[in-house]
């Protein structure tokens, strides 16, 4: 398996680019390194899943932790990039709802950018 | 019909080979991404609930595996010997209209195979839990 | 940044290769990840770090944990692929002299199966 | 004499700005992988030090970092305004010797920046504490 975590800086906001499988070990690895960076100042940040076949439930649950602590006045958590099995993961979880999602990185991060 | 089965024991270590094995299947079967993409899901969700919850720290529990395809339907039947526990009825259901604040973390393992099967069922078989799921071809 | 882990099981070896900079953040990620591979069950384990070109105190501190844990009988953890400037910060805090080390993956796979 | 400055704040977030001024400098004056490379480690020990220990949970601090080019020799200065102390004194020395089992974890920041320079020296000055590591060219 291959995880690759991209990171790059838009102005204000960090846009983390994930490729791999986000199973029950690296979504664990993306939680801590999505962690660090919150923990260090980050608070508006970008995930785009465009590289990522497979989630399960382990993914779902970083996902909702990021956005729980990216919830708040000045923070922003935007998702782009579902493809057609992750977003029908996230459909069926009501993520599609309650999260700020987008089809491009140039969409999302100007989402998280206002 | 067509099946392949494979064993593992209880550590998280042996993900990576289930993971190979329903590669393997799902390539000679010639399916779909999106029937490989679920058989991967349900076979994670049930085997790392039996490696976390059922054995808890035991790494020498006993996990098996089968997939079996019919004309129009395939399934995977998930064994494990840890103790007694029916996850289609003891796993609580979450609230998946809950907002950001009031959504509790976790517990969408069970709901997620009940959403992305046509049919999954539990039994229990003297000292083993049977999950059954059943998906469309 | 880039920070990639790349996991191939060699028999009852599981290579980790890791590409990009070993810096505070990703550090304690990779210090995630093969902490869950441990815990997971994976008692021999190589990390090659020919695509690395970069590390500081907190890569050195990870390398350490991992030995730390892998310390024992039926454990192995062997490292590659030091490029020239993370082999001096080995050199210089001891590292080179405690640690199990080859240049290549195959050399480190057959050393950390033995 | 050829230099450039940076400031930033007391958080990690930082650091990937710092990296990228320091590339670019490096670029500019086609320094060596290896002085680059040192550039990076010395930068980061120094900021991390300060962000973590010195000003700890304070994220509005000050961080300064001046780059300086001399015919034979570059030099890094470090400043903060963080509380009063000098890493070269103060922190302990590691035992690069100690076994895998017997070495302690951490404390080869400060240890690094000392083998990595020609010279690192700490002043107090006012308010703030500077520190200066000199590589040869
Ligand atoms: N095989 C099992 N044995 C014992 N308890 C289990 C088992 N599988 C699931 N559970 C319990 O059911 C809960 C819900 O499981 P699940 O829906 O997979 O979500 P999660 O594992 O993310 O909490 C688990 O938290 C656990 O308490
Ligand atoms: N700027 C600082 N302010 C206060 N204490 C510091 C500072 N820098 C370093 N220290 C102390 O010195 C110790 C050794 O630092 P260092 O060699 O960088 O290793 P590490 O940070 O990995 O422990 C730190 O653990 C910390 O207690």
């Amino acid at each position: 398996m291959t995880l690759t975590i991209n990171e790059e800086n838009r102005d204000t906001v960090l846009v983390v680019s994930v490729s791999g499988r986000l199973d029950g070990v690296t979504s664990k690895t993306l939680d801590t390194h999505i962690g660090a960076r919150i923990a260090g100042g980050s608070d508006r940040i970008v995930l785009n899943l465009s590289g990522v076949d497979y989630i399960s439930s382990f993914g779902l649950r970083l996902v909702l932790v990021a956005a729980k602590k990216l919830n708040g006045p000045g923070r922003r958590f935007v998702v782009c990039g579902l493809k057609d099995n992750v977003r029908q993961v996230f459909s069926v979880s009501g993520f599609l709802s309650i999260l700020t999602l987008t089809d491009t990185v140039d969409e999302a991060a100007s989402a998280a950018s206002s | 019909m067509d099946f392949a089965e494979i064993e593992a024991r209880s550590t998280i270590e042996e993900i990576d080979r289930i993971v190979a094995f329903i590669d393997a299947w799902c390539e000679a079967q010639a399916l779909s991404d999106e029937l490989r993409f679920k058989l991967h899901l349900v076979a994670e969700e049930f085997s790392m609930n039996a490696i976390m919850h059922g054995y808890r720290d035991r790494e020498d529990g006993w996990i098996h595996i089968r997939l079996v395809a019919k004309p129009d339907a395939l399934s995977l039947i998930f064994q494990d010997e840890a103790p007694l526990f029916d996850p289609l009825v003891e796993a609580a259901t979450p609230d998946v209209t809950a907002s950001v604040e009031e959504r509790q973390v976790g517990g969408l393992g069970v709901h997620l195979v009940k959403e992305m099967t046509r049919f999954v069922g539990y039994r229990r078989d003297g000292q083993r839990n049977v999950l059954t799921a059943d998906f469309d071809r």
